[in-house]
């Protein structure tokens, strides 16, 4: 399996992701956002991180380097992409996916575990997980409320269109285990024909046992099935 | 054109300051040599007041590869890994700013660690506000602590801990000091000397604004006719410029490109060449008219004095100025080679094809003046508080109220707001003794701790000096980690006060001396003096940040109790020192008495010995008992595991408010298997180490039997409200 | 030649951080605040003697970068 | 009553964001750009009939919470 993790002026989780493809022997490249070209990949990576110091809006001004045309291009043709955190962001600023990332509900940056439960394995990101399963994963942001029409939240919901929801340990879905702010406890979406994954929680965080954890990794054994 | 009388005081300098400044010039200086002059003669660059007591510091030992006098220091950790590591105030810009005083504190100790050649890989921080009632504090909170996260978030370094106090002392004047510790490949290390003539004196990073002109309200009248323009700004923080300049400066290290390197930090473009000048004995000569400017006019004087941040000095070797410029071409900062070093031992400074400038470097460094300031002993309060008065109230209630007071809370509300995890190498976040951070691609890790008590300092500078070195090598060894070297930030009031003078030579003394019996060498630090409002100073309040290995990552261990059933014991001995504790403070705001004492043949042998029983896998939870006693640091146990303890009664005991919130000094408590005991009896028999078996591990209850039982929930929730009850918004 | 626009958050957007100035000004003691809703603002200055021409950059500069028209909507206005 | 609120960084304050702003819209190919700079924008609602009283409370609200003085200046407009 090969992979490609965009690199921007300011990401700070490329090599965190980086380290966890190449654990699970993915031949990974890192691409400088000047690159007008991406190596033929099965994998897209944008990752965390501040690029451009999220000044403006995160993700605004990433979304215009050159490589995200290719990005782009390779979205609409099919690739498989993820984008975590800063990378979800990106890939809502640059119209692969829909909606929009708002300040945190508190205002303040979060930075904790958090658990998140898997609504769908029917994807080539989840199918490792069982449907209902509870992850301990990482988040750290500051605007992660995710927000969005009720038509394309509809869509959203009848489509399995959201691969984790935030909640607690046992998997309760509500106001209190909400982090955020986000609309229905969204903590990642797919673009319709579900290639395309945007997240705010870390996998990445939670790929070694000496860390905080593994739930991480199973998200990047699906992508290789 | 000379200087005036005002001119001259309004920089801070003192008349016999002014006329050692005319003999060494041989003339009258202008407005910008006075300038130069000024910043760096002040306490901040000149360590005037301190040096001579700073000597005595122990600083060398055969981990430590570069001590005190560079951006950080530099230790050795086995495998040519080196850790590189420092700590600085910001203690005045975020009082007056806290979001970008405290965010350019970060910028500005992180530049330090990277400019050696190290990655960041931890950043740590020590922060003290007034009392929560007072006016400020809550702004003065919520600003700094967005500050540290704001920036250290952005460039994507974890921050792993600290520690955070509320003192009255501190209410017209907070403490922000911020730690960065970093990698480095030992053999490639990157000091600020400058070597050989003729070579190109490279500015990169930001462009330079008047941020931060200290003393240049009144000076610079002259330079323009703008009023507008003369106020001074607050420093403004720009971490993705910072992430930039990192990078660019690690890509740049790669090659042997550069003869030596220098952040501007205090002082600017004037400390930074001088500095680098005067290390290698060398003259150097700048072309003003090349410095990046973020303004339009801007004056020689606004230059080397500006202190924008993000911006570093650079002495390339010959021929390698194209590569080098292409590296930060390609992470868009600035690169422009602005002068040379020479052979004069001066520092020139042209502008519009002049000479505006001249002068020798060593008096600008060597030559400073250096002072040994009259000190007064401290007096000590003997009298020790009658605890007859305090049987009111019950153990219960007592717990409770420090658990849940302001000091004593949890501090997730803070530590939620840093990334404590990104590069993905935190064994360890805040909330247990030490963080532990690994050491990227390998089995090993490093623990840090930073730690304070101005309380102790304030009852007997020594011995609180002595205590708080001890409370952080305990801190370390807590977590499995063999104690190192330590960085320090010395934070006092003016020196210029005898009595203040004196608080600040005896902690210096008992940081010494037990630095030196620890064998726990200072490497780097920073003195921050002149810490008072309205002639009020702080307590003294020397911040210690310790660094220690951990060579197998199997061997760590944490305060989390692991079993019901397992059995606690207290290793070193409990008197029942109550003055000066958190009980006192916390239940009847009596702040008097001595503090608990330092044995530091004690605390070394304990300290030894517990780091024994993690290493032969005996001890399966561990924590030192510091501020709260042993009561206290066993609830925090508890807490953090959700299981209970059953603790027991001593057979002789005298009073059980002393016994359980005593603060006596070198102890720790110690979770392990019934099993082990008899093993564990004899092995600390066997080294004169004192213990006692104090509880037992049970689920969901903490009790002291025949006297409370709590809910360990309970428990957990009195610790977890306070923070987030005050910063509430509705 | 210099521009002031404002970026405000389309009507029916949620606006976390206005939500939470108002809050905190009510509690402040204004008990007559009916609403707080938070933007951002620029100043742009343009070498360009043109000013329908500038006008129409700035134009594209919030069209391309500065308002993201999802959610947001944006005012052109010629400063002094 | 309904005002509009700019808070801007006073002149010689860095401002990260106005700078990489500007640089991408450069980037973009807005050559006759001089600069941009960023600052806030707070549309505020007043239930109130007194303008005089309710611009006295927005001056109020801008030198307490929306603006800190220190290293930004802020401006009121009643808006329509
Ligand atoms: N400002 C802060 N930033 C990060 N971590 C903090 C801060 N303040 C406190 N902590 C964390 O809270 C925990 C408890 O702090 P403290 O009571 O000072 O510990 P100790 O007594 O062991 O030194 C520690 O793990 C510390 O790292
Ligand atoms: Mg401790």
């Amino acid at each position: 399996m090969k992979s490609s993790v965009i690199v921007f002026p300011g990401s700070n989780c490329d090599r965190d992701v980086a380290v966890a493809l190449e654990k699970l022997q993915f031949k990974n490249s890192m691409i400088w956002h000047k690159e007008t070209e991406l190596p033929k990949s099965d994998l897209i990576v944008v990752p965390g991180g501040f690029s451009y110091g999220d000044y403006l809006r995160s993700g605004a001004i990433a979304a215009k380097s050159n490589i995200l045309s290719e990005v782009i291009s390779a979205g609409k043709k099919g690739s498989l992409i993820l984008g975590i955190c800063n990378g979800f962001q990106i890939l809502i600023e640059c119209g692969l996916l829909q909606g929009a990332l708002l300040r945190n509900s508190g205002l303040k940056f979060i930075s904790k575990d958090i658990f998140v439960k898997v609504q769908s394995n029917k994807n080539k990101f989840f199918n490792k997980y069982k449907t209902g399963e509870i992850l301990k994963l990482n988040i750290a942001h500051n605007e992660g409320n995710y927000f969005t029409d009720k038509k394309h939240l509809e869509e959203l919901e009848n489509n399995e269109l959201i691969p984790l929801k935030y909640s607690d340990q046992k998997g309760n879905i509500n106001l209190k285990t909400n982090p955020n702010g986000s609309i229905n406890n969204i903590a990642g979406i797919f673009n319709k024909n579900k290639n395309i994954l945007g997240m705010m929680p870390h996998p990445e965080r939670m790929a070694d046992k000496v860390l905080s954890g593994e739930d991480g990794l199973g998200l990047f054994l699906s992508l290789m099935n | 054109m000379t200087v005036t009388k005002d001119q001259i005081e309004s920089h801070g300098l003192k008349p016999d300051e002014y006329k050692k400044i005319k003999e060494l010039l041989g003339r009258d200086a202008n407005l910008l040599e006075l300038g130069i002059f000024s910043a760096m003669w002040n306490e901040h660059c000149s360590y005037k007041s301190s040096k001579i007591h700073l000597k005595k510091l122990p600083t060398k030992n055969n981990i430590v590869i570069r001590g005190p006098g560079e951006n950080a220091g530099v230790i050795d950790i086995g495998d040519d890994d080196a850790i590189v590591f420092k700590i600085e105030s910001h203690n005045h810009p975020s009082f007056i700013e806290p979001y970008q005083g405290a965010a350019t504190g970060v910028g500005g100790i992180l530049r330090d660690v990277f400019t050696m050649g190290a990655r960041p890989i931890a950043l740590m921080n020590s922060i003290h506000f007034g009392l929560p009632q007072n006016e400020k504090t809550q702004n003065l909170l919520s600003g700094v602590v967005s500050g540290i996260g704001g920036y250290g978030n952005s460039v994507g370094i974890p921050t792993v801990g600290g520690e955070t106090k509320f003192n009255s002392t501190y209410n017209e004047n907070i403490l922000v000091n911020a730690m960065a510790i970093g990698h480095a490949n030992k053999n490639k290390i990157f000091y600020s000397e400058a070597k050989g003539i003729n070579k190109p004196v490279v500015y990169v990073g930001s462009k330079t604004g008047r941020d931060g002109i200290h003393g240049a309200t009144m000076a610079s009248a002259e330079f323009d006719e703008n009023s507008e323009e003369k106020k001074p700004t607050v420093q403004v923080g720009d971490p993705f410029a910072e992430k930039l300049l990192l990078e660019a400066c690690l890509e740049l290290m790669k090659d042997n490109s550069i003869i030596s390197i220098q952040d501007m930090g205090a002082a600017g473009l004037t400390s930074s060449s001088v500095e680098m000048a005067s290390k290698g004995k060398l003259g150097i000569e700048l072309n003003l008219n090349k410095v990046p400017c973020r303004e339009n006019n801007m004056t020689p004087y606004e230059m080397m004095l500006s202190e924008s941040q993000e911006r570093m000095l650079i002495i390339l070797d010959d021929k390698k100025e194209e590569e080098a410029r292409k590296i930060f071409d390609k992470w868009d900062l600035d690169f422009v080679v602005i002068g040379k070093t020479t052979n004069t031992n001066r520092l020139i400074l042209n502008f519009d094809d002049k000479k505006i400038a001249d002068i020798p470097i060593p008096a600008l460094s060597d030559k400073a003046p250096l002072y040994e300031r009259k000190w007064t002993k401290s007096k000590l309060s003997k009298n020790k508080v009658k605890i007859k008065d305090l049987k009111k109230i019950k153990i219960e209630d007592a717990l409770i109220k420090i658990l849940s007071s302001p000091n004593h809370s949890n501090k997730s509300w803070i530590t939620d707001q840093y990334d404590q995890v990104v590069m993905c190498d935190t064994i360890q976040k805040s909330g247990g003794d030490s963080a532990i951070v690994r050491i990227h691609n390998k089995d090993k890790a490093i623990a840090i701790s930073v730690d304070s008590s101005a309380n102790y300092c304030k009852a007997d500078p020594k011995s609180g000096g002595k205590q708080i070195v001890c409370e952080n090598w305990r801190n370390l060894i807590s977590v499995g980690a063999k104690p190192l070297a330590i960085t320090n930030c010395l934070n006092f009031g003016n020196p210029e006060k005898p009595k203040i003078m004196g608080e600040f030579v005896e902690c210096v003394d008992g940081i010494k001396e037990a630095c030196e019996f620890l064998n726990f060498p200072v490497v780097s630090g920073n003195v921050s003096f002149y810490n008072e409002t309205n002639s009020k100073s702080i307590f003294p309040t020397p911040v210690i940040g310790g660094i220690g290995v951990i060579d197998n990552l199997k061997k760590i261990v944490n305060i989390k109790t692991k079993k019901s059933g397992n059995l606690i014991m207290i290793v070193g001995k409990t008197l029942g020192h109550i003055d000066q504790s958190a009980f006192l403070q916390e239940n009847f705001s009596i702040y008097g008495g001595p503090p608990p004492e330092i044995n530091l043949v004690n605390e070394k042998n304990n300290g030894l010995i517990v780091l024994k029983l993690i290493n032969e896998n005996l001890a399966l939870s561990v924590h030192d008992i510091s501020s709260g006693g042993t009561l206290v640091s066993l609830a925090e146990m508890s807490i953090s595991s959700g299981l209970g303890l059953k603790i027991y009664k001593p057979k002789k005991l005298t009073n059980s408010f002393e016994y359980f919130f005593g603060e006596d000094q070198g102890r720790y408590l110690i979770e392990f298997s019934k099993n082990n005991l008899k093993k564990i009896e004899t092995f600390l028999k066997q080294n004169s180490v004192f213990f006692e078996v104090i509880a037992e591990v049970q689920n969901d209850i903490f009790e002291i039997e025949k006297t409370f039982s709590l809910k360990t929930k309970d428990l957990h929730d009195y610790n977890n409200q306070w923070y987030s009850k005050y910063n509430a918004i509705n | 030649m210099k521009f002031a626009v404002t970026v405000t958050l389309k009507k029916d957007v949620l606006d976390p951080q206005g939500k939470v100035v108002g809050q905190t000004l009510k509690n402040m003691g204004i008990k007559n605040l009916n609403q707080v809703r938070q933007g951002k603002f620029f100043e742009i200055d343009m070498n360009e003697e043109d000013s329908a021409k500038a006008e129409a950059q700035v134009k594209e500069m919030c069209e391309k970068l500065l308002a993201n028209q999802i959610i947001e909507d944006f005012k052109i206005k010629k400063a002094e």
